[in-house]
């Protein structure tokens, strides 16, 4: 056990964060709404790219710089400290490519890899539809030959930047007839078309991070099929696989940052007295949470895989994080409360934390049946 | 011992109901919420029936009804989250009653009562209230201090900033009192604590609500082909929300009949009512948005108004924790006095 | 609403207390174990019976008051309130006694009414079995008409105060044809034959409340069927009907009692502002279970079936009861964990509160069902 | 960065783990807590395998191996029950050698390292520990006060009571010192907060059983035909067992490492370990007992003597509340740092 950086890792810390230190994003827009902002983002992801920061975890073949997972997770880790935003196409970045290096040709890798890390084409995720929920095999979206294409019809949602991405990574129903999670196939999407519509969906912050798609026989090529026909399933896998793994320690170190913010706040207020025990258990939580994401990685560095700690991080994560901005409103005051303040947006955006990214009634029956092997229940309808 | 209502009181609850089902449906709530403004119409109807007036009395042109009558019309508005000032001008009211001059009580009660004065309650420090429900519309505003002195003034008197809270069902404002007004010189506990109970009984209408809209969806949505309400993750989650609530009713109802009936524990009973009904705002309606998964998260869901509502009214007038601060000091008198006998 | 006692209440109870008050129990032994802590339990009903307070919710004609469900509250208020311990034969009286009233011959009334209000029989309560659990209708043990007897052989547990008892409640499966719930019978079995041996079920207290039954070929005669063959399941319900009804005012009475003990140590320690904040919460729950209790009568008394109020008060009770008791360790300190001292009986007995009489995840389930008409789940094997 | 063990560590633990399950089977734990002695035959054992040296330095007699080892064995004790006097005697050990004079260290710490003298460690207020785990069989008791103060005795110095704690896997015992012994002169916070490290671990391992209890009863119990495992209300429980044991393991696993590798993060560390596995301890316990249902209440079940043994470790030294309240001045200090920086 040896919780310090080793020389190399700490090389790359310190390269990066000099790196951030003299290379702040442009000023966040205050007006322009959505669309100035993500330009914001995407000019963001520009910056790192020129510089070789955007996906510093791809391998050097593919322009990255094949950083080791604690380099992946110091990078977020920085990205987190620094307090600049993710590269405008996060989804592209984390999943998209990481899923093409595994189950792409050569000439898929070829046309795609570059314009996702140099943020010219942004990526969407089209696996959720509102009738599955967390139940994929359940998906109803179809895709039917014809000829060379593929014709698709189906709702899907819960979409992040549908309206900015040239492509989509869309898990459909290619076969009707095989069994539930048999028959569906990984297609990769042109947004730019008609038959694709994008709808905002405006979540309880009011904003819309996320967007429904509505697909009416849109066309898709064989060329784009990821991992070929019927096997969608094992690729879906390999995408939602990488989900977790970065991101947690990006938002792992926004947690810190909000209670370092709320401590002071508290002691600016005199509550520190009032307040002590629930400001330290949420530190303690905090901690723990950076320990069990070292620890998962380890546990990936060293058998391959990862331990049961990727469910637990994220349940005690969105836990803690719920905790953390009601106990605001306690120590805050109005401010928590007056809409457009960083404390009540972040009260509001809290409660998508166990919902967004497999709830916590899901993580658990993960945790249940695949890390303690209790058995499964088998419902009848 | 009799733990129901009085025939008259169910009236008043059934009347409410089905009055506010129909006129304040969600999407008409939504469509003022979305705009910011209060429901004229709706309030209109509501001042004609005496609701702003139901529990101040008759010398001031109330209804004279009790404490457990406002309760009832409390809680049926916190389960419609009909956008009307009905809340702040009775808390107000409450106060103003308990513990404002003659003189002020004959100026601002009848308006009150008949709903042409509005009126809203905060508690400040040195002078300011942060966050004062109702503040940006009230014609007349009363400020409560923690050390049990108060004011009351008309809004010119004060500086009045408006507030967008999360919750654009109702008005909000700073408000500072400088030295205008006058000071309250009656019984000014005995007035928050009715006024503490009159939220309690909103909350215990915004969890019954929030109950309700969950129990719906869960028997509908379907998930591996069973109703998500099937699943015991889920199922006992809304038992523990009924739980809550019906803990935070039980203790607003037990204040509002201490208020009329026993004073003398009511600060205790409120104190109670208060820590019960804050704690299950907060939980219940976070409750409802999770078990709605993904859709719960969403503006057209509708459930978001009740979380929003039960957070600014877990707070008003002093959240869980300060009540039970209180209590904890009641009790601890009660076992000085009994060593001390 | 009116949360006062009636004239007639209020009369009711000062009778009630100022009996208590002349009629303290004789002084708990101290020694002689549990026989002579039984004993002077019996003792103590026999007290009670003298001076017509045994069982005042039985109608006048069977030797009780007549009392009405408040002054039955009152009743089980102000033994709890007095520290004076339950009469002996509780199972009979609360249960044994109410069932037969509703299910028995005037034969059965005459014979076993009298002798369960003087204590001078004891009945246990032969329902649950070791695999049972809360599954009523998957009982297993087997009754087999034999000329005008019925032979019995199975295995019960949680029978308390089996070694005491004169009848057992029993019921068992009497035809293994029909529908599990179709097949039981109501039984009284006379625990004085060899063929019934009782062996105790020693607790993580310690002590042995509660007994398990091996029941080897006992023969109980077809007059001692309550309610007839095959209405069994009908019958015990009845009884468990009556189970919690009145027992819940002892309890949140002493719990209340508990929590005010624990005040005054706090307060004699110096700890009253420290735990001030969790002390409140514990009163705030005491008071909501006395306020549920009463509206639970109240809807008894006003539309002839309890609310939801019973589950909810029980759950609320035990989970409240283990909180307390968990509290105490902080506050009491070393005592609390010192083997043979009240508070750390207290502490181990309460973890059972959550698990006897319906276990809180049972008790969920019913709320679920019955009271907010969520679906059952359908499991499939 | 690297949050494994090294092979020797997972030897080490592999080794305890066999022998202990060999040697300290249930049945035989249950015997000697019933009869209230010691295992007398097993101490003698770990004591030729030199685990009560374990942590101490070579030039007293041990095998100055570090905290992280001790912490391996005391999780696996902890897993065991096994009812021997480790705990007490290395927690004794580490105060004396961090904060003892030489002579006493000389004096205590090679009979502590080969097991033939034994040690407590209690908290003392005014000179007085009311509740020391091991003092009734200990030859040498260190008492530290919350001031930073304290003192090491020979038992006979002393005065000693022996309790009957509810947990007779060990012995216990009510303390005084009165002007015995010596004054301890070094760094006693560096050595109490390495011991609350070591307690944290056990419970670690009392919680890990626990789950592995729970999680073999319900694999196995069925209820209406199907494994009481398969419903939420149980699976569910179990995943927040497992929940709170990652949770107390990782902050231990850390805090043992600060002691050796960043004392200067040794008393947020230590704080935060104990404060997690005093409230896993409690919390996971009283779930196993709760998931076997009616068994897990009965003395033959064994889950008992898990919760019993959380019970006492859950407060010695120390318990979650008081170790927040350590964190909160740690937190407050370092924000006033930095507000001035």
């Amino acid at each position: 056990m040896d919780l310090t950086f080793s020389p190399q890792e700490t090389a790359f810390r310190d390269e990066l964060r000099a790196w951030l230190a003299a290379n702040a994003p442009a000023p966040e827009p205050s007006d322009g709404g959505e669309d100035a902002h993500y330009a914001w983002r995407r000019d963001w992801q520009r910056r790192l790219y020129d510089a070789g920061w955007a996906a510093p975890a791809w391998p050097t073949e593919y322009g990255g710089r094949g950083a080791s997972l604690t380099e992946s997770a110091i990078y977020f880790e920085e990205i987190g400290r620094a307090r600049v935003p993710m590269a405008a196409n996060v989804l592209g970045l984390l999943l998209g490519g990481p899923t093409l290096m595994v189950w792409g040709t050569p000439e898929q890798k070829e046309r795609y890899l570059p314009p996702i890390l140099s943020g010219e084409e942004i990526w969407c995720q089209g696996f959720s539809e509102p009738d599955a929920g967390s139940d994929l095999a359940s998906l109803k979206t179809r895709a039917v030959k014809d000829g060379d294409d593929w014709v698709v019809t189906g709702q899907k949602v819960w979409t992040s930047g549908a309206q900015y991405s040239k492509w989509c990574m869309l898990v459909a129903r290619s076969d009707s007839e095989a069994a539930k999670h048999k028959g569906l196939t990984y297609f990769l999407m042109d947004m730019e078309q008609d038959a694709v519509q994008v709808r905002p969906l405006r979540q309880i912050t009011g904003e819309a991070e996320f967007n429904e798609l509505f697909i009416e026989e849109a066309r898709i090529p064989d060329a784009n099929i990821v991992g070929g026909v019927g096997n969608g399933w094992k690729v879906a896998l390999t995408t939602l696989m990488n989900e977790r793994a970065g991101l947690g320690f990006a938002l792992q170190i926004r947690l810190r940052q909000l209670l370092d913010d709320l401590i002071a706040k508290a002691a600016e207020r005199g509550m520190l007295e009032r307040y002590g025990d629930a400001l330290a258990e949420l530190h303690v939580r905090c901690e723990s949470i950076r320990l069990l994401a070292w620890k998962g990685l380890t546990d990936v560095e060293r058998y391959g895989q990862p331990g049961p700690e990727g469910s637990l991080v994220k349940w005690l994560w969105s836990d803690t994080n719920q905790r953390l901005t009601q106990l605001a409103v306690d120590i805050v005051g109005a401010e928590a409360l007056t809409s457009g303040e960083s404390w009540s947006y972040e009260l509001l955006r809290a409660r998508g934390n166990t919902i967004e990214g497999g709830t916590t009634e899901v993580l658990k029956n993960i945790i249940a049946e695949r890390v303690l092997g209790l058995p499964r229940l088998k419902v009848a309808a | 011992m009799d733990f129901g209502f009085t025939d008259d009181q169910r009236d008043i609850q059934r009347t409410a109901r089905d009055l506010l089902s129909e006129r304040a449906k969600p999407e008409r709530v939504r469509e003022h919420a979305e705009s910011g403004r209060s429901d004229s119409e709706l309030w209109r109807e509501l001042c004609e029936l005496g609701w702003p007036g139901i529990a101040v009395s008759e010398e001031y042109g109330g209804q004279g009804l009790g404490r457990i009558e406002l309760s009832i019309l409390c809680e049926e508005l916190g389960r419609s989250l009909a956008p009307v000032p009905f809340l702040a001008s009775v808390l107000a009211a409450t106060v103003i009653e308990h513990s404002a001059s003659e003189a002020a009580r004959e100026r601002w009660l009848p308006g009150i009562a008949s709903g042409e004065t509005l009126g809203a309650l905060g508690v400040a420090v040195d002078g300011t209230a942060e966050l004062v429900v109702g503040g940006a519309e009230a014609q007349v505003i009363v400020l409560v201090e923690d050390d049990g002195t108060g004011r009351v003034l008309a809004a010119e008197e004060a500086e009045v900033e408006k507030i967008a809270s999360i919750d654009p069902t109702r008005t909000a404002a700073r408000v500072s009192a400088g030295d205008g007004g006058e000071a309250l010189d009656g019984d000014v506990a005995a007035g928050v604590d009715r006024a503490l109970v009159a939220v309690s009984s909103e909350l215990v209408g915004v969890c019954d609500r929030a109950l309700e809209m969950t129990v719906a969806y869960v028997k509908e949505r379907k998930q591996f082909g069973v109703p998500v309400g099937a699943y015991q993750a889920v199922s006992h989650r809304c038992a523990q929300m009924l739980l809550e609530t019906e803990k935070a009713r039980s203790t607003a109802a037990f204040a509002a009949w201490t208020a009329d009936a026993d004073p003398e524990r009511l600060a205790e009973a409120a104190a109670m009512a208060k820590a019960a009904a804050s704690d299950a705002g907060r939980e219940v309606t976070a409750s409802a948005i999770q078990a709605h998964g993904g859709i719960g998260f969403t503006w057209e869901a509708d459930v978001h108004w009740l979380y929003k509502r039960a957070q600014l009214d877990a707070v008003l007038l002093g959240g869980a924790g300060s009540q039970r601060a209180r209590l904890a000091g009641i009790l601890a008198d009660r076992v000085r006095a009994s060593a001390a006998a």
